[in-house]
Order: C-alpha cells, then structure tokens, then sequence
C-alpha cells in the first residue's frame, strides 16, 4: 500500500509534461523492474525554472519523477546540491520494503543532476 | 466498506450474511464434538448438516469428506498424504511427482518440499498458450514411479478449467494417485466428484463466501492418506484437532447457498464478463485477453487483461487509489534484487512485458451490472494518466528494458 | 443452552460474547490479507492487535507468534517441525524424542507416527502419583542423539503443573528442542514464554473462551521449525494458508478477556475448587482426590475425582440425564474387545479400578458458586442410586474383576 | 450419548432389589469391561412372579439388568424362551457401537435364563 505522498504524486502528476525548451535532461533506468525515469530541465543562471518529467514504471516510481520535479523547479542547482541523504530520504514519506528502491532512484536522480554539474 | 469496486473474488470473497449468521448460531452450541453427554446432539446435528451441504457442492458421499483449516492444508495434506503413507526411512527408489506449471503456491512449495527433503522427482507440465494442461502432455509425462499427479481444476489468475475426466481416465488403471486443487472451482463452477475421477479434491470456504481458514478435502473410497495432522480421532481418525464447528457451520451455509445459486452466478457472470470484454475493448482498443478462447474453458466470473505498454502495478494503484476499486496483478516488484512475474502467465507463454501489463478481473456475488461500467471507465481513465505520465518518453526509450 | 450444569471447561469452553461480536465485525473487514490495496487497512490491523492481544496472555513478542487451526497443529507443527528441519532422507543415526506418559493424543500420536515413519527413538516418562514429571527424570532419559523433549504445561485430566522451568534449564546448553504443549494452560494460569525458557509453545483458543478451531504456536525468537503446512507465505513464511482473520480476532478478544481477567478467575477458581472438596468430602465420604497434593501446582479450574466402588461412567450418565449436568471420565468403553482408561491416570499408578471410578470436574468462567452445591447433591443422589443397584450383590462379587 | 430405553432403565431402575425368597439366580460377568449382574428369580409353576437384579457396570449395563427384569417379570417361562433373537435386538432400542455389548449380555441373561429350564 502506498502513503499519501506516493498516492497525491503518481495519481496527479503536475510534472508530467515534455518540455520545449530544456537545457539538460537526466535518465534513469532500473535493470532488475525496467522503470525508467526520463527528466527535462530548463535551468537559467543555476537557477532551475521547469523541470518535467516522463516515466513507465511502478505506481511509486511514477510518483518518484513527480516528487523529484516538484522538489527541484524554482530551487537554485546549488541548493538542491546541498540536499543531504537524510532529507532525500524523508521526500517519499513512509515506504514498505518492496517499494525501497524507488528511494535508491530518487537519490541516483539527485546524484546524476549533482554530476551534470559538478562535470 | 463499500463492494461496489471489489473486483478480486478470486482472492476472496466477502462473507455471506447467511454465513455469519450461521457462526453465531452455531458458536451458541459449544460442547466438544468428542464428548459424550447430551449437550453434544445439537453440535452433531449442525456438523452433519454442514457436511451434507459441503457434499452436495462436491459431489461426494459423506464418509469422503474431510473437514480442514482452508485450500493450504487441504493441499499440503492431500500430497504429503499420498507420499508419506507409502514412505519407509529406507533409502529406495525416488517417488516422481507430476505437477502442472499453472500450481497455486501450496502445491508449489510442497512439491519443493517433497523435493528439497525426500528428493522425488518432479516433472512440472507447461500448459498451452490458453492455459490448458492437456491429458496427452500427461500421459507423456508418466514414469514407472510416478505415484502422484496433481492438476488444479480451475486456475486462479486466467481461470483456465483442466480436463481433469480426461486425466483421471489416464491415470486410474495405472495405480497414480491423482490430486485435484479444486479451490478456485467448487462453489463457483459445478463439480462432480466422482464424475470427474479424482482420488482427492481440496476446497476452501473463503472463495465460495464462507469464512477464510476453512476447507476440507474429499477423499475417494478406499483411497488411504497418512494424516498431516494426527491427534484425537477427530474426522474418522483422519484429521486431528477439535473440529473448528462454528465455522465448519459457516462455511456449511455458504455451501448451501452455493449450491442453490450455482447455475443462476454462471449465467449472471458470463454476461459481466460479455460487458467486461467489449466495454474494455471499445474504451481501451489495444486491449487482450489471456486465456481460453473457448468460453466454456474458462470460469465465467474471471477475466485475466493485458493492456500492452501499460505497467498493471501502477494501473492498479491508481485504480485503487483514486476509484477504490480492487484487482489482482501478474507481477509484484517485491525487493531491490528481484521482480516477481506470475509463474502462471510466464508458463503460458507470455512475454515479461506482458506479465507485467497483465490484471485480473474476477467478479461475483455482489458485482452489480452497472459496476461493470464503473470498472471499464476508471481503467480507461487510469490508462490515459499513465500515457500522459509515459507518453513524453521517447519511444525506443520505453520500450528497451 | 443451560450452562449451570457444565463442568467440562477442560473439553471446551462457551465461546464469550466479546469473542462471537469480534468474529461478526471482523468477517465485515473480508480482504485478503495477502492483496496489496487499501482495503487490506482495517484486516491487517485487526490481525495486528489480535496478535498482540494473544502476545500478552503467552507472554512473548509479535515476531514469535504463529497462528494455526488450534492446538493439535500447532503440536503437530512443533514436533514435525523440528524433527524435519533437519531430516535428510539418507539413513543414519536415528533421532531420540522424550515425551511425558500424560500428553494428549496430540503429541502422543504424533509421536508414534514419528516413530512408525521415521523409526525414532522415544522414551515416555512417567509421573509421580501425583502427576507430576521432574527435570532430574528429563535429565535421567537424556541420550547422545536426542533431539525433542516435548512435556505439557498443565496436565488436562489432573490439572498438574509440570516443572518447565526447570526442564528448560536442563535442555538449555544442550541444543535440544523443548516443546510444551500449553493449550491447558494458556489463559487459565499465568504463562510467560520468555520466563519459562522453552522453545515452542501451543496454545488453543477454545481454552479460553474462543472459538473451536483456532489456535497458535509460540516459537522462541533464533528458533525454526520447517513448516507443517506449506504455501503462499503466510504468517511471514512459516505457515501457509489465507489466514483465518474473524476466527483470529475473535480468538483475540478471548486473549484480552483472559488476560484481564486472569488473577481474579484464579482466586474464584481456587475457592471453588475448595468448596467442591469439602462439599463432596461430606456428601460422599469416601471420596478420593487424583492429582498433586501441593494445590500451587494444580490448576485450579480442575479436580479428579475418585469414588471408589462406583463405575464413573455410569455415574455421569446419572449426572447427565437426570441434572443436565456435563463431567469427563477418565475410561470409556469403547467396543466390544477393549476398555479405554486413560493413560494419564495410569501412568500415575492408579489401578484400573481406580480409573474407572475417575471422573474429571472442570469449572470456569460462567460458573457460579452456587452450581457447586447443585453438583455436589446431584453427584450424592447419583452416588445413591449406584449403591441402590449395586448393593444386592454379594461383596466377593463386586470386588472381583 | 444413550436412548430414552436406556436413560429410562438406569436412572430409575425398578427392579434394583433383593429378593428375600428366590428360587433361581442368574448370574453374568463381562470379562472386558469387568460387568457384572445378577438376577434372582421367584418362579412357581412356570410363571415368574419376581424378578430383581444388582449389578456393578456401566450405565447401559445397569439398564439391560432392569430391562431383562422387566421384561420378563410376570410372564411365563414358556413365553420367555419363545421370545426371537429379533425380538430381544429390540428390548434396548438404538445403540451406538460402544453400547452393543450390553445387547450381548442381555442375550446371555435370556440364554441362561432359558438353559435353567432346558438342564
Ligand atoms: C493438553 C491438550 N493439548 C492439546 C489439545 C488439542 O487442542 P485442540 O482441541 O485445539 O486441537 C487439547 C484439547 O483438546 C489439550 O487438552
Ligand atoms: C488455486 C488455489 N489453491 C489453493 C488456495 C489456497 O486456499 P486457502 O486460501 O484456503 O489456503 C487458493 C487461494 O488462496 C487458490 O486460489
Ligand atoms: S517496480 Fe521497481 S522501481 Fe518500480
Ligand atoms: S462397560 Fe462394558 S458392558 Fe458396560
């Protein structure tokens, strides 16, 4: 079963959406389900105006994307990369075992926007 | 807690009125069945007319009907039974069990007990693509020591019906004991016991809207087990433990109520799964049906989909969460490491995509016509959010795993 | 149903309104407990406090408590359970099983089917005439390759308390298995697993005002047990089965009745217990108690009863139809070539005459004190009668068998 | 659990009595259960006019002592020995599997009865 947050996100997706102008796009895919995870961003002076997202996959990590987008649109590159572990992991709310690896592609969607970056 | 969106009756079904009545009737005459005093005859009396109605839904004479905890036991009890009456510590000749590939788990993991432990050999029979188990691949299955064949009557996640006279036929002058899962089949679909052969048939109450944790096994004449649970005497000296009467009452009342409505349900729910199908196909085109495509192969009141590039985990989700409707999945995501796919669908044939786009419909008793409608419009709307979500994906991108 | 004349609560007891309204509302919450959407919510939380409700009268964590159909599984589960988690089919040294002479049919039967199957070793130890087994006689039975030691908490015919705390210390450091069949026992005296050291524990809920058929089994945390019944997962792997919900929430509003009501029924249960010793003492004078003469290891729900020169059998069918009044004996004529006495008694050393002339009184919640007296004049006027027919009859040929 | 024959027989057992003058005794022991029952006869010119019995067993058995005396209380000894092994099947009604027994005594207690005349 999924709590709140998952529910609110994968059932009303705000950020879905294939953005026109985007300046960076991250992907993200897991080997052992095939969810995939595809984000646009459109950043301007490190400030992250839109971010959008696309996804097939679990409820949860459809809802992941959206979280991800929401969490990051109208944020500074620099805060968002002096997010830590401990707050990332609290973004998904309450999670059952089986849906713990959508935490793991949240954190890598921080971790690859982190690289995009710092590369 | 609102019926109208249950669309899971193969996982269970809600509890009948008649039923819970019947317990709390039943709970008021409380003396221990073994005893031997006067308060002791209304308990008989209940228990009796339980297993005339469980007998009736069966087709079986009293003397070969076994109460049990639920469809498990009755499983674990009908193989364990057969293999450990005839099992001396001596290391001997190896036991070869046929099982079909279509198995609920409690075939499945006793049969990898019988194996882990015991060391039998196990042949486990794919179906065809519509998930019927033939006779012939069977028959060719056969060894010298095959001593116990065990073919489910009706599969719970297509609903796919085995031709199990037809095995019977094969198997009875060979000396095999042939075991029957008939939980998903009695009370939903007619059964005849002894037209159809076997040497022993499991059911459970829960599925034919008794309560859960109870079930009974029919056991043919003259046909022996050892039991799994020894004790007391209880059950003819066949089944230990003091009988759980007021829900062996409960699920006596279902029985009856099933047996009355039995043809009346077949017909209702072959019409819902008519509406079922065109509706879906006409609000979601590229929708496909697993299973038979003989109707009459098939169990009216289940429906396994597939909706291709859709995952059925999310759609689920959002069905449950936005409609409050309930369905079951081929697929569970069940840790980091591994994706659990139906053993049934993949048996069948089927892609791991399309396992993973594939739900389960089962309708019943309290499924309303115009539920129908409710269903097919919150899936079509369900699966233009996921196309709206996936859609911006371009498309090589979906569809590489 | 008149409850006034019942004095077999160790057969069985009614089951209690709190119990039969918790079944009726938890039958309402029907999901399966297996299906992964919301309406699982209120299931799975009804099972949670029902666990935690029978935690509390056994006295052991959440993650150590199993749910069965009742006590005889839960036995079953326990002795195959150990006995099979490390069988390997190859022959070798044989497994040695130490068992008291006054467990149930339960254990005992399991037992011989160990032994018939397996060809284990068993050794049946004896009581004390007052029932009662010493851990110096564990120690004593104690062989290189012994691996269960299965000894019951409270004896169900004499109500005596065995000494597991002390035979748990023996077996601790010496990796055996110590099972203890606590059906007698789990809700009429204080049990706490943990202070009592064994290593699987059976309870049953028609004990203790729940329903007949459900039941579960303690297992000490580091402790596994194969499964006596295989399948989908259930019961975190260890027990198969779509589990029994209204049955186990009703068994678990028992649970939190017997445990609130625990220290207050026990004082009640010991003056009864009192009065019906000096009532009977008085009323018919050569009366004999069965059982341990130190009451602390007695539980006080029971007494057995002795009347020398009286046929107990035919004392209860007095009882029984002319006062409605219910008793266990301790002998049974069975059929035309034997005569069933119970082991128990024997293996106590009462004679068979002794046996025959043994009935069990049992009382318990709904109870009153003044159905002791009504008891105790039924059984004078029955005790009458008795001597009325039997009187004639020269004394030699009474006496003589 | 017993029929209303018996319930009827052992818990108010008319016959239960000694006889101070009797002119024949019969006696009968079941070596399985350890059963016993006597019965004393008043007989003159071959009528019985009384017949008691003691006996020390299980209910059933305590009721086929009375249901024997009751039986033949009052009839001839001619009539007694006429009766058909149909006819006592019947005297003790319905009996469960552990109460045939009894029937087996009661059949002895007429064969007896019947040998005291035919010796
Ligand atoms: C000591 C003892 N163990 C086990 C059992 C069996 O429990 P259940 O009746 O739940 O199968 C009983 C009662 O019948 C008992 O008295
Ligand atoms: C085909 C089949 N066999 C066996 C079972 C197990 O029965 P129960 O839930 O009563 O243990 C089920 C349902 O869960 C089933 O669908
Ligand atoms: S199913 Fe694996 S991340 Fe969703
Ligand atoms: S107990 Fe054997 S005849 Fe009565």
């Amino acid at each position: 079963m999924f709590n709140d947050i998952i529910v609110r996100n994968f059932s009303n997706p705000t950020h879905a959406a294939e953005l026109v102008q985007s300046t960076n796009t991250i992907e993200l895919g897991n080997p052992v389900c095939g969810d995939r995870i595809k984000v646009q961003l459109n950043i301007q002076d490190g400030l992250i105006l839109q971010a959008a997202y696309a996804a097939w996959g679990c409820a949860t990590s459809l809802a992941t994307g959206n979280v991800f987008c929401q969490k990051i649109q109208g944020t500074s590159v620099a805060d968002v990369c002096n997010l830590s572990k401990e707050e990332i992991d609290k973004m998904l709310g309450d999670l059952e075992p089986a849906q713990h690896h959508c935490l793991e592609m949240l954190h890598n969607l921080f971790a690859k926007l982190q690289q995009t970056f710092h590369a | 807690m609102s019926i109208q969106g249950y669309f899971d009756y193969n996982a269970t079904t809600p509890v009948c009125s008649e039923a819970i009545n019947a317990f709390v009737n039943a709970a008021k005459a409380f003396a221990n069945p073994s005893s031997k005093y006067a308060l002791v005859k209304p308990v008989g009396a209940f228990l009796s007319e339980a297993r005339e109605s469980l007998c009736k839904l069966v087709g079986c004479a009293t003397d070969e009907l076994f109460f049990t905890s639920g469809g498990t036991e009755s499983n674990n009890w009908a193989l364990k039974g057969v293999f450990l009456r005839e099992f001396t510590a001596a290391p001997g000749e190896s036991a070869h069990i046929i099982i079909s590939a279509l198995e609920h788990s409690s075939i499945l993991e006793v049969v990898r007990y019988l194996e882990r432990t015991f060391h039998c050999e196990v042949s486990r029979l794919n179906p065809d693509n519509e998930g019927i188990i033939s006779a012939e691949s069977v028959l060719a299955a056969l060894r010298p020591n095959t001593r116990v064949v065990s073919i489910m009557l009706a599969n719970n996640e297509v609903g796919s019906i085995q031709p199990i006279c037809d095995i019977s036929r094969v198997l009875r002058d060979r000396n095999i004991h042939f075991h029957v899962d008939g939980v998903q089949a009695v009370g939903k679909i007619k059964v005849d016991a002894h037209m159809l052969g076997m040497d022993t048939l499991s059911f459970s109450g829960h599925k034919f809207y008794g309560p859960k944790g109870c079930g009974g096994l029919y056991i043919r004449r003259g046909v022996t087990l050892e039991p799994l649970i020894h004790g007391g005497g209880q059950e003819r000296g066949y089944r230990g433990g003091t009988e759980a009467v007021a829900m062996i009452v409960s699920m006596g009342a279902a029985a009856k109520l099933a047996s009355e409505q039995l043809d009346e349900n077949l017909q209702r729910f072959a019409q819902y799964s008519d509406l079922l199908r065109k509706q879906l196909t006409q609000k979601v085109p590229t929708v496909v049906f697993n299973g038979p495509k003989n109707l009459s192969m098939q169990v009216p009141n289940t429906l396994s989909i597939c909706i291709p590039g859709i995952r059925a985990e999310a759609l689920a989700a959002i069905l449950d969460n936005l409609n409050g409707i309930q369905v079951s999945l081929g697929s569970a995501c069940s840790n980091n490491k591994t994706m659990s796919l139906s053993h049934v669908l993949l048996s069948m044939g089927l892609t791991d995509e399309e396992v993973k786009s594939t739900l389960r419909v089962s309708v019943g008793l309290y499924t309303q016509e115009e539920d129908i409608k409710f269903f097919t419009d919150a899936v079509a709307n369900a699966v233009s959010i996921l196309n709206r979500i996936s859609k911006p994906v371009s498309e090589d991108h979906v569809l590489t795993t």
